[in-house]
């Protein structure tokens, strides 16, 4: 009995963390953030194995679960990483897997050049945070019409997107119709477009209402995991902050308000951890529960990261609020991803309805 | 992850099941303490190593080695099947524990096998009205006198004083002593001449706890355990280990199902409060707090049974534990409205009028066994390595 | 310009607390609490004015307002004293005045009993903190049946009853037909009792909507006002507490952790001072914000409240959650003014549709 | 309770009006501090004694007595004709204030009437990296040589450096002395040699403040404020007054309004979001606390008038007015949703993005001027009459 990560899981955590020091530091976060692009650090993750984590052996890839992209999702989250992980190396071969096309030799082809890095996936979900009048995709034949906000991935080759009925289609981002402009949020390490498709040539891939909604929770999982580990990296910063910063001749660490802060921030992350790695096992492996724990992590992870994001940053003072230090990177990546893909409020009231209340 | 026992557990698992199938039907239900039916269930449970399990043979007990996930086996099992899992109390969850480290032999066998068969009970002797978080600041005293210590002060929160046999008790011998070196671990009995027992009625309306007054009271010099003046050490000796199970995941999930149960069946204005899109809100927040809480606990299980290490995760259980329940309490308060209210002999109470009470008696489980400001102070210093309060000028 | 109280408002204040202070101490709570009645001290406070003070004066009355009633109501939330007031000296004189029965020679008498306290008059609206299945009252010509399951005042001569259609009824409880049986909450400061209305001969007081509107308006600010005296005592006795209770051979009121909880009770309370006065100013005099505003003040005085309550019994330790200083006493009363007349979450609902949101 | 200013202020609300109906098309929109426009509207208000009210003519000011309802009104009716009231900034707010009690005569007749006139322009330098919540730790060192302070060190914070023609600015010119009495409160020119401004880029991705840094920067000594040495008593002369209106309640009733409006104008899955319950019970919760904070206001305004004391109510407005308003903006961005975060060019953000700027901005109001961690130790000391903590052992 083990509840908790594997030897290799935890071996694969600490050399993805290793590199990501090294390699991808605040300063290569500011760079993406002015412009610059993430494909060289991409293609070293992928040297690593991430971009075929979860791509079947016999298509290259590692052949992994969610608990390791979540493990994965939790370090890239410590170091606000810009990566194309959750389309790329998470939902693609998933949706493969869900539609019964992972065998399929042009998927198979496809889910070859996720392991490189040449294929980007992007997600166009647009009722993944609630469907707005303006947002909407529909499908006619082979082709689909719409606008979808809010997309991961302003540079993917290719896009899962989801029409209004609940089908799930691949959309190439050469296609004739589909057009892409930047879509900037707060959180800068991550770039999103809108996607307009007019009369898109689309291929299918599922009809499946459940696979759309399997693949949303595994979202959900992914973007808990990665709140949760940029919540510890705020932690971390803000009681390393404490003990070096003085004020009235003494560490700001030996005061109690102080202490409390990061006693309650800690607090409320531990039981994350419990709640996000069950949840990313059980999408692999406890169907039953698949769908509840995915948005019980989803929505307390968004609480929590919330308040852990706020709290952190007054423990740093005024340096928490400039950019010299460089802590609002966290604080709107933890924002981005308590609203992406549908905030608490609103999975609360999907977790209420699954559970037939 | 791996959420099986594996083999040899299950296999253990269908042990216990077969014998609470076979035996469940004479355990006791709702006797009391002193009851024959109690006694001779405890000494079955013994014999099958249920109770008593990793307590040595000599001293009574069923001599098995520690195994983790047996007890929790143990524990799982009896209560899937409502029986009860023995006697618990001070006595056998700190003074056995205790006398195993550091009491001398004839201690050993004159206390533990009369305490695990639940013929001799015991109440603890620790909290005092001036030392509460501050507990190293007792000041009930020990005076030598001959052969004896005499014994004057007072204590507070002594749950079963009204019940015990004996008491094991901190006391203050070595006054000029530093605060911590002073103090002995003292064993008597409640019978002694001198000892008043006052019922202790808190906020729930119900005395779920005593005060203990001491005055003159008479004990031999050898009912020490341990050395004089080590009794803080004594004490600490379990104190470390578990606190009891202060916001018990497992009760509060219990707690969240018949919550469910109560918004499926209560209406307001013609709505199942279930309905309310507010309530439902909020009632999927707190399932997901105390989801987190239970799995947290499996984490620590595992923890345990691995030999992992993870100390900040083990320090923030009682804190988070207390005040989510708590909170979970007043939020049925608060689907209920005006009926919520209902208390006392009240027959409109819902389930027992337990939302009120578990309302305020979670607060005092907030209060006790270290304060929500003290489980912080804890944390921040042993599970975040946070520098301790400074010391004071004088 | 003056927002807050008059002089005479000042005195009035003042006075009623020395009363209380010497007349109804936490023993004299207790008293109650345990068995004894309130009439000796509801008769002392009426020789100071309180059972008149919204009667007209030419009914023997003082003829004041809410806003001096909300004074009186936090000078008793204070002290947790057991009296009738609410529904004897606040409601039923209010009731009248809305029902235009003020100048009325038969409520004129009964407005003069009020005065020495020899008339008591409890309240019975069903439908003030939601309509349970198993709580209705129905009327039939001028008789009324039903149940209500929590009336104020369980020794009062008549009840203001509110019936489902909204009309406002005066029942005698010597009338036959109505019966009332103790109904025990955990506030141990006031009884209440569950009446039994069946075939009971009622008076007609109003069939207008408005009128119990009116009324559930101003028991909203009464009740606020009585939890923010309760919540006042409440953080004055924590300050006090932490002042003399010692640990670590130091006040606890030097440790920064409860120095922080007093200062948020403070901050939480202050400004409920200011709503409190000018909801109960808007029942007299700003007709367009008497509703809303008093539904403000009830549920935030509902959230602040439990606040006060929860933190001020954390600062007293296990003292606080014994009975021996009687603090629950205080959290009690919090607790039922909560829940009594709608909660904040029911009150917000209404606050809501009454602004046509 | 008398919410009417009574008739001699009705009748000044009344000229105000007449002012603003008849000039107010003049009034300035957005041009920058130093046009004419700007500069000849100044004029006009003082000369009007709608700015600089209550400066003596001497100073080049209006010369009447202070009378915070008439200010008050003019407040509110340039306000709700949203006509600019002329200039801020702290040259006028605190430098002319402090110059007013401790100035020379020189200094008064020297610096305000350009002050007040808007010709020239200051900022403040008293926060450094290592002086925030403990300002008088402040390291920046001015050294007598000759009839010069030579100054080096630097400040942080400071809002409009790179636009002020001078700076006042604390400095510590007795290092030897204990921490609050070797500060010295000194003015000179922006343009001096050995000044950098660098902008401070913060959490918004704007430059709200700037970085000062000073090297080797000669100030003569006459440039002083008050007496060497005595440099925080003269800062503090008017700190202790308002703090600006940090958390101001009738900007976040204002905010209230707005949001109200998004929640009627967005819909989400063709609702409208104010008609989703849960929503509506939020902002219901927030409209309670933010018209109890506009009430506490008026009775600020109310105590000022009628010199009543309410201690403890004036030290919890920036407390709660910051928190509350960082907790409005945030609810914005939650009912938003994924629009909510939609930030800089963006074309689709709502309100000019205006949500997440402030969300972000607020909680820097919630660290600055006094975190809440201190204004919590203020109300519990000043207000509530707590200890202060206890002296340090060295």
């Amino acid at each position: 009995m083990r509840f908790g990560l594997s030897e290799d899981q935890t071996l694969l955590d600490a050399t993805v963390r290793r590199l990501l020091a090294d390699q991808a530091p605040l300063n290569a976060v500011r760079a993406y953030a002015d412009g610059s692009d993430d494909h060289a650090l991409w293609a070293t993750l992928c040297e690593l194995g991430l971009g075929g984590l979860l791509v079947p052996e016999d298509a290259g890839g590692l052949g992994l679960g969610v608990l390791d992209a979540a493990v994965i999702a939790e370090a890239l989250g410590y170091h606000v990483t810009p990566a194309p992980f959750l389309g790329t190396a998470v939902l693609f071969p998933r949706a493969l897997a869900a539609a019964g096309l992972s065998e399929d030799p042009t998927w198979q082809a496809r889910l070859g050049a996720v392991l490189d890095g040449s294929l980007r996936v992007g997600v166009a979900f647009p009722q993944a945070g609630g469907q707005r009048s303006r947002d909407s995709v529909t499908a006619s034949g082979e082709s689909v019409s719409g606008t979808v906000t809010l997309a991961l991935d302003d540079v993917a080759n290719a896009y899962l997107v989801a029409s209004g009925d609940g089908a799930l289609w691949w959309v190439e981002a050469s296609a004739s119709g589909c057009a892409r402009e930047a879509f900037e949020t707060v959180d800068r390490s991550r770039r999103c477009c809108r996607l307009t498709l007019t009369d898109c040539s689309a291929t299918l891939l599922s009809r499946d209402l459940g696979v759309l909604a399997e693949l949303r929770a595994v979202a959900w999982v992914i973007l808990a995991a990665d709140s949760l580990g940029a919540g510890r990296a705020m932690l971390d910063k803000a009681v390393a902050y404490a003990g070096e910063r003085e004020q009235f001749n003494r560490p700001i660490a030996t005061f109690q308000a102080v202490k409390h802060m990061c006693a309650e921030m800690a607090a409320e992350l531990e039981p994350c951890t419990a709640l996000v790695w069950y949840a990313a096992h059980c999408q692999d492996h406890i169907r039953d529960e698949a769908l509840t724990t995915a948005g019980h992590a989803k929505a307390l992870l968004g609480d929590v990261g919330q308040f852990v994001a706020k709290t952190a940053t007054e423990v740093h003072g005024g340096m928490g609020f400039t950019d010299l230090v460089g802590l609002h990177y966290w604080f709107k990546r933890i924002g981005f991803n308590r609203q992406a893909f549908g905030n608490p409020q609103r999975i609360r009231a999907e977790l209420a309805d699954l559970q037939g209340w | 992850m791996d959420l099986s026992y594996g083999p040899h557990y299950e296999a253990f698992r269908e042990e216990v099941r077969s014998f609470l199938a076979r035996h469940g039907k004479d355990a006791p239900r709702g006797e009391g303490l002193r009851s024959e039916k109690v006694l001779a269930w405890q000494r079955l449970l013994i014999e099958h190593g249920y109770a008593a399990r990793t307590i040595p043979k000599a001293y009574g007990g069923f001599g098995a080695a520690p195994d983790i996930l047996e007890s929790r086996i143990i524990a799982e099992e009896f209560a899937a099947a409502r029986v009860s899992p023995g006697l618990g109390g001070q006595g056998i969850s700190m003074l056995v524990p205790t006398l195993l480290e550091v009491g001398t032999e004839a201690q050993k066998t004159t206390f533990i096998p009369p305490t695990i068969r639940g013929e001799m009970l015991w109440c603890q002797g620790y909290s005092e009205p001036g030392a509460g978080s501050d507990l190293a600041a007792l000041r009930t005293s020990a005076v030598v006198d001959g052969d004896d210590f005499v014994v004057n002060g007072q204590k507070i929160w002594t749950s079963t004083a009204h019940l015990a046999d004996w008491i094991f008790c901190l006391v203050r011998t070595e006054p000029e002593a530093p605060k911590h070196q002073g103090i002995s671990f003292l064993l008597f009995p409640m019978s002694t001449l001198g000892i008043e027992v006052r019922p202790l009625v808190d906020m729930t309306g119900v005395a779920n706890f005593n005060e203990v007054f001491f005055t003159d009271v008479h004990v031999p010099r050898g009912q020490i355990v341990g050395q004089r003046g080590e009794g803080w050490k004594v004490a600490n000796t379990i104190l470390g280990h578990e606190r009891g199970s202060l916001g018990d995941p497992n009760a509060t999930m219990a707690r969240f199902n018949a919550l469910l149960e109560l918004m499926r069946r209560e209406t307001v204005d013609g709505q199942r409060l279930i309905d309310n899109p507010l309530f439902r809100d909020r009632l999927a927040a707190l399932q997901s707090r105390v989801l987190a809480m239970r799995l947290h606990d499996m984490r620590l299980l595992s923890n345990k049974v691995n030999d992992a290490r993870a100390p900040l995760a083990n320090l923030i259980t009682k804190l988070q534990g207390t005040e989510l329940r708590h909170e979970l309490e007043g939020f049925a308060i608060d689907v209920l409205g005006e009926l919520g209210l209902a208390y006392g002999d009240n027959p409109d109470k819902q389930d027992g009028g337990s939302w009120q009470t578990s309302y305020m008696y979670f607060l005092g489980l907030i209060i006790g066994g270290g304060t929500s400001q003290i489980q912080k102070n804890i944390i921040s210093e042993r599970g975040l390595g946070m520098p301790r309060e400074p010391k004071l000028a004088k």
